[in-house]
């Protein structure tokens, strides 16, 4: 079965998507000239600079996080393709000011190596680069293999502490003191009810029977820990809050923010009921909830399914957390 | 069946493995969807469709700047895992041909034996954990070891390994890459960067041959 | 085809899903005992009140949008259905301050019916009741006709609009001035790529064959003003801009605000791509875009879509349109 | 088989009522299905089974009560616009049997006429738009008509001026209601509301025969 999108040539989805997303922003940020990328138009001078990004295709992740007290810049590749390492070259150049970068981004084979490419170049031009990679899906591989771990939502709440941090903390040692103090308190575990597509080729990334499920999927369409029979949304709630729970681990009397993400297609109504069962969970646990946030945040085209992100809390990581923001994507009055 | 090949020939070999794998993008993406994210080919079409405007209209003065650029194409335009190790075995490997006016099959040999080497280093990965390195590793070696039989018998050789290495990945359980997270699930499949090493040795070949 | 969801007992979709957002909105809204209602927990003393409502399974229409310069409260209903005259009548009463009530939701005859009724009871104990009907939808009725236009994805700017004018306005009649304005000033189209299904009963709400969509689609699978082939989307983004156009009509040094509404399972990508042209369209018209707001806010579950909604904008409606809130649904720092 | 039904028996009538309309949920969610939103079914079953919950345990003072709790419960639990014009019609028509101990063929016409009427001025329609009334309207009229008949002949008449109703809403277009912007499209198809009035009729006067 081909996916059905209302698209112009899919070739030109990436190109297109940026044009759309600069006017969205209402000027707030610009796309560079010939590069997939965009920065914002009012970066202060002297600020340790925050670059982000990653394959196209998870919108809002990552190119819709780019403003005050989020990302200066967003490297953008082609769908689920890491930028090369030119792009993330030219966006990094753009977002210096003189103070060092910071690279925030999901820990993939391909972005890795091109953010690092990009890195050895800039590190030859005399800039400082401080690499963060997130790793919060605890489906990927066990605890003691955390370099095997994928990035998946809780890029949102890692650009949004980083971002902060980054606007704060005029060191950039500090700076990347807060980002492994956060990528180390961030956990997240997704479920897939059905499939995304590329564009480009119109397939869809994996098959599921009617009745199946796949708890951990990836961000990408990866496999994750099992494939199982549809079940009710509080056994689900309870599968992943379990694997969530035990990973870290997390305790009672800890302050976590809940993030329960839509990955593309899932209904607010199913997202609202796992909700209500994640709360009664963590209340059960003395686990006290200092926000929650219930959305589309990195989607994988069309993919039905959701996940969840827990993330313990100190009061410097609420203090970034909380920060104003106005991006395109993630909005905080 | 000439046994160098000047600047102007290697342009001419890289834009006919350009056009080979281009030919060969939804082999490459049904690859990729059965065990990483379905866009193999149309990243190394994007990569390789670079490669083909860098060297169209473009006089390259040495084997080493043809595959230089060709690299630096992949590099810029392919995206994704691929592009970062492709992108490397390309523009590392160019540089064993430094100084060279032609190729021969021992240089070439060498390219492709230090394009590999570089591509190990930058991804981190050896051998034996389902990647291109698994076509690459015994292409380059079968070069070498052939090259005193001349361009097309290195290659022929080089090709033969590269398949032999490519049907060997589907035993193999991924341990790095998109593919990593399907461990036991990903046996039985082939590494789609393995097929686009075979795919670009059996263009070279192909080239040596009717050259 | 029966719809996959993840969810318990769909009879008790709406019960689970009212906890669940009570819980996500972190303390500022509180569900009423025994009734499918809720409404602030801040609601200042005195003020001219705000209700909305609807059938559920529109998240984050209507329900999502309570809050400080938003709604003070929300009736819901069971899915695609009206709220009872009953619980529209308990959930007036809560947030009655003294000073009447506006009644804000879509121009559906269920609605209407059940909001009149409790209309004439709240008169009945001398409450002053004022009913405003979102009549966006181009589609479905002739300008002529404009009683028999439906609400849809202009509800959040009517929402934001009245909901500010709620807030700063002490005198109710000038609260239905500004609203009955706006109103008028609002014009709304969608399409429809593929239906969505009501829980209880599994079943999609309408079909399309594989290379069709359907222009005009009402939020309920309501038919539209045509059925037609797969377009490209710059093709599809010209024809619902002119539909639009059109109508109120929209002239050259107009000022608007643009909304694109994600109907439930299309991509950012796709709506981003769309921005993109009518943006183009907006221009090639000098009619200058104020605000625009690319997101997801009235859905029908997991139907895949989208609509435009055009504002034109005068000094006033600006000013409550863009006064900072943090609704569940929509936040505007 | 009665002519007179007295407030026990009435609400006798209206759990068979409720029972009949349950069981179709599915019919009347499929009629729904094509010309609404699909949740006509539901909405009735949720009306009635609060019906049946009024009723169950609860000793009436008379049939008006009885009417008048079932349209309190149809109209606080269905919903839609189905919740508002059948309980309008159960609340509203109630009122015509004021006073009554017991109902027969002639108050029951009249409950039906008036229940009609007031559905009618609750959502501005009138029979010709495709809606509830066309089989509701033509069923009152009939029991009215043959009230002399007895109460089972005179359900009976409306039951097939229901019916009869109803097949003619097919050729309509809808001009109220959800199905409204289908226009020209509804034609073909029965309206589900006025199904809902065919299947309770239907129960009044299967009751009626039993009793
Ligand atoms: N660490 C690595 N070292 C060498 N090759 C790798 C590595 N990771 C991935 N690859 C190769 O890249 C291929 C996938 O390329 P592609 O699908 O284009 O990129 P992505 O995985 O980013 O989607 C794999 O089949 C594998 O051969
Ligand atoms: N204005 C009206 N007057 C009388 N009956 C109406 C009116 N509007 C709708 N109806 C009836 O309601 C039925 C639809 O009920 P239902 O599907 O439960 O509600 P909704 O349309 O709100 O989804 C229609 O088939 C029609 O018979
Ligand atoms: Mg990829
Ligand atoms: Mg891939
Ligand atoms: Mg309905
Ligand atoms: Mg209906």
């Amino acid at each position: 079965m081909a996916a059905k999108k209302i698209l112009n040539d899919p070739r030109n989805v990436v190109s297109e998507m940026i044009e759309g997303l600069v006017l969205a922003n209402d000027g707030r940020v610009r796309k560079l000239d010939g590069v997939d990328a965009i920065v914002r138009t009012d970066l202060p001078a002297g600020k340790v600079a925050l670059l982000i990004g990653g394959g196209s295709g998870h919108e809002p992740v990552f190119h819709g996080f780019v403003g005050a007290n989020m990302a200066d810049g967003a490297a953008c590749g082609q769908v689920f393709a890491a930028p090369s390492p030119e792009i993330v070259y030219e966006a990094a150049k753009a977002v210096h000011r003189g103070n060092g970068i910071v690279f925030l981004y999901g820990n993939y084979a391909g972005d890795n190596m091109n953010f690092d490419i990009a890195s050895e170049m800039l590190e030859d031009d005399g800039i400082d680069v401080r690499t963060i990679r997130v790793r919060d899906d605890v489906a990927a591989a066990p605890p003691e293999r955390m370099d095997d771990r994928r990035g998946v939502a809780g890029d949102l709440y890692m650009i949004k502490i980083v971002g902060g941090a980054a606007t704060e903390l005029t060191d950039i040692d500090e700076v990347e003191r807060v980002a492994r103090k956060a990528e180390a308190a961030i956990r997240s575990i997704g479920v897939a009810v059905s499939p995304g597509s590329i564009p480009e080729t119109g397939k869809l990334t994996f098959e599921l029977g009617e009745d199946e499920i796949e708890v951990g999927m990836g961000a990408h369409g990866e496999a994750g820990v099992s494939r199982q029979k549809l079940a009710p949304a509080d056994d689900v709630a309870d599968q992943l809050a379990d694997a969530l729970l035990r990973d870290l681990p997390f305790h009672g009397g800890d302050e976590v923010a809940l993030l329960i993400n839509n990955l593309g297609a899932t209904t607010m109504m199913e997202m609202l009921i796992v909700n209500r069962r994640i709360r009664q969970i963590l209340a059960d646990r003395n686990i006290s909830v200092h926000r929650s946030d219930v959305g589309t945040y990195l989607t994988v085209q069309e993919m039905a399914g959701f996940s969840i992100t827990l993330m313990k809390l100190d009061a410097e990581l609420k203090h970034f957390l909380d920060l104003p923001c106005d991006s395109f994507g993630f909005k905080q009055p | 069946m000439k046994n160098e090949l000047n600047a102007q020939a290697v342009s001419a070999m890289m834009q006919a493995v350009s056009l080979h794998v281009i030919a060969n993008t939804d082999a490459l993406t049904d690859a990729d969807l059965a065990i990483g994210d379905g866009d193999h080919g149309i990243g190394m079409r994007r990569g390789f469709e670079a490669v083909l405007q860098q060297l169209s209209d473009w006089e390259p003065e040495s084997p080493e700047a043809v595959m230089k650029q060709s690299g630096m194409a992949i590099m810029s335009k392919t995206g994704g895992a691929a592009g970062a190790v492709f992108g490397t075995v390309f523009r590392s490997g160019s540089k064993a041909l430094a100084g060279v006016a032609t190729i021969d099959a021992a240089s070439l040999g060498d390219f492709l034996s230090d394009g590999c080497a570089a591509a190990a280093k930058r991804g981190g990965a050896a051998p034996g954990q389902k990647t291109m390195l698994d076509a690459l590793a015994p292409a380059a070696e079968a070069a070498r070891k052939h090259a005193p039989d001349g361009l097309y018998a290195a290659l022929d050789a080089a090709h033969a390994s590269a398949v032999n290495g490519l049907e060997k990945t589907r035993a193999m359980v991924a341990t790095t890459g998109k593919a990593r997270s399907l461990g036991e699930r990903s046996i039985g499949h082939i590494d789609p960067g393995a097929l686009s090493i075979c795919l670009i040795i059996e263009a070279m070949r192909d080239f040596a041959k009717t050259t």
